[in-house]
């Protein structure tokens, strides 16, 4: 019989006041009109701190928004047929569907009051056809201004490089020409470098915070971590947002060096590719009970998050911010600001090609001392799960196990849980691994 | 010989008052669907006779069987019909039919005639097919909707639950009412699922009333979808085999918040009738050009 | 033989003529997977573009390579490759486009044998001012790319030639639409889309002869059949031509469509300009948008009304491939679109292979509501 | 040593009993709507054909959809683990195997001891398990095995595009309203269920000898669609409904 170790455990410190963090950037999007804020429409990978060059401002990225719906199946289900109701398909985006479904309810998900009529939606292309369509359904219903950078540079794949970083630059500097024009308002550059220089710098720290995983036990559990990321998701421009994730940090630095776990029985280590179904996150609770725990999950290491891979090593730290990079100017005005931008997004992992991330994916798997990957084929999201069976068979080549089922990350209409389940207990009876009760 | 649940009664009616030789039109629609064929027969612009069979393998079998039927002791012969118009899955097999016409401008038009110039959207339940119309006062359809990809919620489900609960499917309905709070309606309607998943109900203690009872409701949530999609407008009404189920019915109307007009003489024959009218309309046409 | 009867010929031995035309010319074949890609460098590069389609047979290859919800059309064309039918292909390219697509170009890149893949980075913000520079620096590497591969240099003389041929070809198949326009149309909407699909997968330079002669053919073309409903067919990606066959046995014709193996593909034309590149980037830019590459609705909407108004259509058969976001997006404002100006629709959702039993009584009733009258 | 395996399947529950790294008995019954009163019933029937007494079971293994229910199994094993320890004593050779249920189908990669390297299962869709074929037996009014025996009669390819399996049956019927015959559909319709299941089975690594398990495999229509679309030989074992209940019994002897 399998003896299992047992960590001690303990709460996290700083977890209530994340939690507060992270409910008051919701809830600001509710009064921001009365605090004279603009109120901004965007997507995740948006780097809204160059918002800042326009004065205060709310920013509200759909993706978190529409998990957060989506986690709660019955404020989702009703929106998503609200939403389906309007003759939009059912096998969009997932976090656009809760999104757009409680906005026809106009019913804001954190105040369950009337849903915010922004200013103006600015978003990145980093989703094909996704989120400027996304935002013209809302620009349309509400009648406001949009715009948007196509930005997916992917770098590495056949071409220039240069000119597309010079096309990206070129769509932000026009942009804030644009921003300035529908908003009447000036806009200061040096506020704008400003908070672009806490979002590299707290970028950077999230990805630090996701890097610390990688110790035996995991100080920090999958779902705190998926509570926790939004305030980088969306105040990585703040201050406070240093302050918090520096205080996190050297939290979790403490938690390793007095082999605190986030899973006491820990014994079987796994990470993610992808988002999790937000309706399903008690997956997780259930995989403790045979002493799984996960390190992480490799899109909120890069989205949200930065670190550097070191391709030749093989290993993986955290990035340092753009600006401290041998060779990058130290940012005087909007023409350094845009061109910073563009060339920080293209060199970021986020646009990695398919073929460099394969490489980062066994890099994190070795760094977060993973036995196995859990794969999500993913209804909810295309570009997300397009080459997920390509990967699974590049980590299988590897030797890397994986576990992959299919669902949805923001429709809890599409997971047969009990059929998940049964497949997860399957694969690990396959690695030897067996509830903890059992033994 | 296990008693088949699932069947339900074949019915056939005559009008007692109407002598057929006196009409000036005499014609007849024959619907031949997925599960169950009918035939109705319009003398002038009165329903004479109809019946509602089950469709077997091959249609022009199953609508010679509905045909006879509704002639027995008619004295009225097949070739005394002036005009047949074939509806349903195998309208392009009726070998006595002049014109096919499909079953959803035919149960429009028989909606029409049987509700009234006030009906504007038509919900059909049949075997396979969940279809939402809307039409004009003149039974005319100005749009349209159906299921594809999958047959839940449709009539053929209901058999397989009446089979796998031993219950007789004309009872459902009723049964399902009989409960003492509303269930969780099941998760999945697809008929397979359904059926597993009713197992599992069963098997964890439930009665046989709240089975039905969670599929009726997850029956009604999936066809209001549908309708949902293009717009309830008064007056609505549901034809097909299923607007016998109470049941579903009183759900849909629970979920629509509306109340559902009911047809006569049979909300099932709804095809066949419609078929019947439009072959009146041709017969005329067809005289006048003559 | 009749230039409709050459078409249909060429489609139904496509990939005989291409092999036929790489002895015959001692030249290289090159696939390409979406509309953007450039057919007129390929072409200057003395190479025979050649677009990859689907077979609409069912097929158990693909499943392991893209996961359940990529559209039908990226699925079967990727099936043709994994089962060797393109294998005589030298070249494969893609502009970037959609996701689903994208799938089936990376996948073949790593799992059927190719001697070279380019893929080309569309710029995909096309109303800014910044994607006609971008897109030249990238025709730049593609044409270095195909130099490299083929040995052969793409002078100006070359592309000139190609621009020409392609222009010619888009201005004859718009004389050939507007013979659509008649109260009988002398050709079907099937028959077009063979046209269509064969200038997608033919010399070009052969193509317009064939034109030229489709053109003398037309004025004196006497078709026995019932014109009926005049329809008019929008949405993505669409050659399943035993469908549309089939559809114009129900009493209605295809008069116009919207889509990328109609109008769609080849309406524009290439304004000359002395230089080469930038002239066939600004084709590419301000062509009829695709909606996977355009975020704005409402300029294809003008464009498809126009359409509509202009070849007089009754009714619209609204389709899209089975998952196919980009224009799911569409869809909704298109059906607005219509509602508002009093055209009937009815939409169809495509998959590799479709239950033609009840894609029939759909489209007979939608026909009902068009042309059957009351007494 | 004297071992027994429980398959508590969709629908049916099969026990194996193994003695010494012997099959003494085996038997099967219809789950019904109560599991453990027929896994029990089953159970004791194998071990009167066995001749052994109840107490002479050192342990009993459940697996199947139902394995957890069964409150007097020592423990449970899914069908995975099971399909590959049974096979590779049945046939050692095989490294892929095919399981088709009532309701799911699985295909399995193992090695020369029978370990699991890798599965997939068809998502949330019966249109390539079992239940497939009786409700299409149903809409061509014929029962499965005459269904099976005409099946083999076709001469014509009828093509069945749909994957739901009611979806299907509903194409099932406008065929035959199409006058197509019904050998040939009956042939489509197992050509529908192997095309799905091979397409599921293709995301493991197929691997010879490839062997075809569960109440299915009796079905020797499907066996030859499967054939075609994995262009393998396919082994089917002597009893192939069994097989997961043999694996339980052999692992509870390990």
């Amino acid at each position: 019989m399998t003896t299992v170790t047992k960590y001690k455990t303990a709460p996290l410190k700083c977890w209530q006041k994340g939690k507060e963090l992270r409910l008051e950037a919701y809830r600001d999007l509710a009064t921001g009109h009365e605090q004279g804020k603009l109120l901004v429409l965007g997507c995740a990978a948006t780097p809204y701190g160059m918002l800042a060059g326009l004065g205060d401002f709310v920013f509200l990225a759909g993706e978190p928004y529409g998990a957060s719906v989506a986690a709660d199946p019955p404020v989702s289900i009703p929106a998503m047929e609200t939403y389906e109701a309007k003759g939009y398909a059912r096998d969009m985006c997932g976090y656009m569907r809760n999104f757009l479904g409680t906005m026809f309810l106009d019913k804001y998900y954190f105040t369950g009051g009337p849903f915010p009529k922004f200013d103006f939606a600015w978003s990145v292309r980093h989703c094909p056809a996704g989120h400027p369509k996304w935002h013209q359904i809302v620009s349309d219903y509400q009648g406001i201004p949009m715009n948007y950078i196509d930005d997916e540079t992917m770098l590495g794949i056949d071409g220039d490089q240069q000119a597309r970083i010079d096309y990206v630059a070129g769509q932000y500097l026009d942009s804030i020409e644009w921003m300035e024009k529908i908003t009447k308002r000036k806009y200061d550059d040096e506020k704008g470098i400003e908070a672009m220089r806490n979002y590299f710098y707290n970028e950077a720290l999230w990805g630090e915070i996701n890097l610390l995983n990688g110790a035996i036990p995991a100080p920090l559990d999958i779902k705190s971590m998926f509570a926790l990321m939004p305030i980088s998701m969306l105040r990585r421009h703040e201050k406070v947002a240093t302050e918090f994730l520096t205080e996190l940090r050297d939290e979790l630095k403490d938690r390793i060096a007095n082999k605190i776990a986030a899973v006491p029985n820990e014994r079987y280590r796994m990470c993610m590719l992808t988002p999790p179904p937000w309706s399903f996150l008690k997956v997780f609770r259930y995989l403790e009970n045979y002493g799984v725990v996960f390190a992480g999950t490799y899109v909120y290491l890069i989205n949200s998050g930065e670190v550097k891979f070191l391709y030749d090593k093989g290993t993986v730290i955290p990035a340092t911010a753009p600006e401290k990079r041998p060779g990058w100017p130290i940012m005087k005005n909007r023409e350094d600001l845009c061109r910073t931008v563009a060339r920080w997004r293209a060199e970021h992992p986020f646009q990695s090609n398919l073929e460099t991330r394969k490489k980062e994916y066994v890099i994190m798997f070795k760094h977060w001392k993973a036995n196995a990957y859990l794969l999500l084929i993913n209804r909810g999201c295309v570009p997300m799960t397009t080459s997920m069976y390509d990967f699974q068979r590049d980590l299988n080549r590897q030797g890397i196990p994986t576990s992959m089922f299919e669902g949805n990350f923001a429709d809890c209409r599409d997971i047969d849980e009990t059929g998940v389940l049964d497949r997860l207990e399957t694969f690990l009876e396959g690695q030897g691994i067996q509830k903890i009760q059992d033994l | 010989m296990t008693t088949e649940f699932y069947r339900w009664t074949e019915n056939t009616w005559k009008s007692p008052d109407i002598d057929w030789r006196k009409g000036q039109t005499i014609t007849c629609g024959i619907d031949v669907g997925s599960v169950s064929s009918q035939a109705v027969i319009l003398v002038d612009d009165k329903i004479y006779a109809f019946c509602n069979t089950r469709t077997g393998s091959n249609s022009p079998d199953s609508a010679d069987k509905a045909l006879s039927i509704s002639l027995k002791d008619t004295g009225m012969k097949p070739e005394d019909i002036q005009f047949i118009v074939g509806t349903g899955y195998g309208r392009v097999n009726i070998p006595m039919a002049k014109k096919a016409i499909t079953e959803i401008a035919c149960h429009a038009r028989g909606a029409n005639y049987m509700g009234g110039p006030s009906v504007k959207t038509i919900l059909d339940m049949g075997g396979q097919d969940l279809k939402g119309i809307h039409c004009d006062e003149r039974g005319k359809v100005t749009q349209f909707l159906m299921n594809d990809k999958c047959a839940a919620g449709t009539g053929r489900g209901m058999e397989v639950m009446a089979e796998l609960l031993q219950v007789p499917i004309v009872d459902v309905g009723k049964m399902s009412l009989d409960v003492k709070e509303e269930p969780e309606p099941v998760s999945s309607t697809c008929v397979i699922f359904a059926k597993s998943e009713a197992i599992g109900l069963l098997r964890s203690g439930w009665t046989k009333n709240m089975v039905l009872a969670a599929y009726c409701s997850a029956m009604a949530h999936r066809v209001v979808g549908l309708l949902e999609r293009i717009g309830v407008e008064k007056e609505f009404v549901i034809t097909g085999g299923i607007a016998k189920n109470i049941g579903v019915v009183s759900r849909i109307e629970k979920e629509l918040g509306l109340k559902v007009k009911p047809l006569s003489p049979d909300p099932q024959i709804a095809g066949g009738l419609g078929a019947a009218i439009f072959a009146k309309d041709l017969l005329l046409k067809s005289r006048k050009a003559a | 033989m009749g230039a409709i009867e050459k078409f249909q010929e060429v489609l139904a031995t496509r990939h005989q003529y291409a092999q036929d035309w790489k002895k015959k010319h001692n030249g290289k074949a090159i696939g390409w997977l979406c509309t953007y890609s450039p057919v007129e460098i390929m072409y200057a590069a003395g190479m025979l573009p050649v677009r990859i389609l689907g077979s609409h047979e069912v097929q158990d290859v693909t499943d392991r390579y893209l996961f359940p919800t990529v559209c039908p059309f990226s699925r079967d064309a990727l099936a043709q490759g994994l089962k060797g039918r393109y294998n005589y292909l030298d070249v494969l390219t893609m502009a970037r486009t959609c996701s689903h697509v994208q799938g089936t170009f990376d996948n073949w890149k790593n799992y059927v044998p190719i001697s070279l893949t380019y893929y080309i980075w569309m710029p995909q913000h096309v109303a800014s001012r910044r994607a006609k520079p971008l897109l030249v620096q990238e025709y730049k590497g593609f044409v270095q790319a195909l130099e490299k591969f083929t040995g052969k240099k793409i002078t100006d003389t070359d592309l000139d030639k190609a621009i020409e041929l392609y222009n010619t070809n888009r201005k004859l198949m718009k004389q050939v639409y507007e013979f659509r326009k008649k109260e009988e149309p002398p050709i079907t909407g099937a028959e077009c889309m063979e046209m269509v699909v064969a200038s997608q997968l033919m010399d070009i330079a052969e193509h317009n002869k064939l034109l030229e002669q489709l053109l003398k053919e037309l004025p004196n073309r006497k078709l026995n059949r019932n014109v009926g409903v005049r329809l008019m067919m929008v949405g993505s990606e669409m050659d399943d031509i035993v469908f549309v066959k089939m559809m114009e046995t129900l009493n209605c014709t295809v008069v116009i469509d919207e889509h990328c193996t109609g109008s769609r593909y080849f309406w524009d034309e290439v304004k000359p300009d002395k230089d080469h590149l930038a002239a066939i980037a600004a084709r590419y830019v301000d062509r009829w948008q695709c909606p996977a590459v355009a975020a704005e609705f409402k300029p294809r909407a003008d464009r498809i009304l126009k359409h509509a108004k202009d070849w007089n259509i009754q009714g619209v058969l609204l389709y899209q491939q089975k998952f196919c976001d980009p224009h799911e997006f569409d869809i909704p404002t298109l059906l607005k679109m219509f509602k508002d100006n009093n055209i009937a629709t009815l939409v169809l959702e495509f998959d590799v292979t479709i239950p033609f039993g009840q894609f029939r009584t759909r489209i007979e009733a939608f026909l009902e509501i068009l042309e059957l009258e009351l007494v | 040593m004297i071992t027994a395996g429980i398959d508590v399947g969709a629908k049916t529950i099969k026990a194996v009993i193994v003695k010494d790294n012997k099959i003494v008995a085996r038997s099967m019954n219809p789950t019904g709507f109560e599991p453990v009163v027929t896994a029990e019933k089953t159970l004791e029937e194998a071990v009167k054909q066995a001749g052994i007494s109840r107490n002479d079971i050192k342990k009993i293994f459940s697996t199947g959809a139902g394995r957890k229910s069964i409150p007097f199994a020592d423990h449970n094993v899914t069908e995975v683990t099971a399909d590959a320890k049974g096979m590779n004593y049945l046939l050692p050779s095989v490294r892929t195997i095919v399981d088709i249920g009532a309701e799911e189908a699985r295909g399995i990669s193992s090695d020369a001891s029978g370990r699991v390297l890798d599965f997939s299962k068809n998502d949330k869709c019966a249109a390539g398990a079992g239940a497939f074929v009786e409700s299409m037996s149903r809409a061509l009014e014929l029962t499965v095995p005459l269904m099976i025996e005409i099946s083999h009669k076709s001469t014509k390819e009828a093509p069945i595009n749909a994957t739901c399996a009611v979806f299907a049956e509903s194409e099932v019927v406008s065929l035959i309203h199409t006058k197509i015959d019904k050998a040939d559909i009956a042939h489509a319709v197992h050509d529908a269920i192997a095309s799905r299941v091979s397409s599921m089975v293709r995301r493991i690594p197929i691997e010879k000898d490839v062997a075809l398990i569960g109440g299915v495999a009796n079905n020797t229509a499907i066996v030859e669609a499967m054939k075609k679309h994995l262009g393998v030989e396919i082994k089917v074992p002597e009893k192939p409904d069994y097989v997961s209940a043999l694996g339980a019994a052999l692992l509870a002897a390990a």
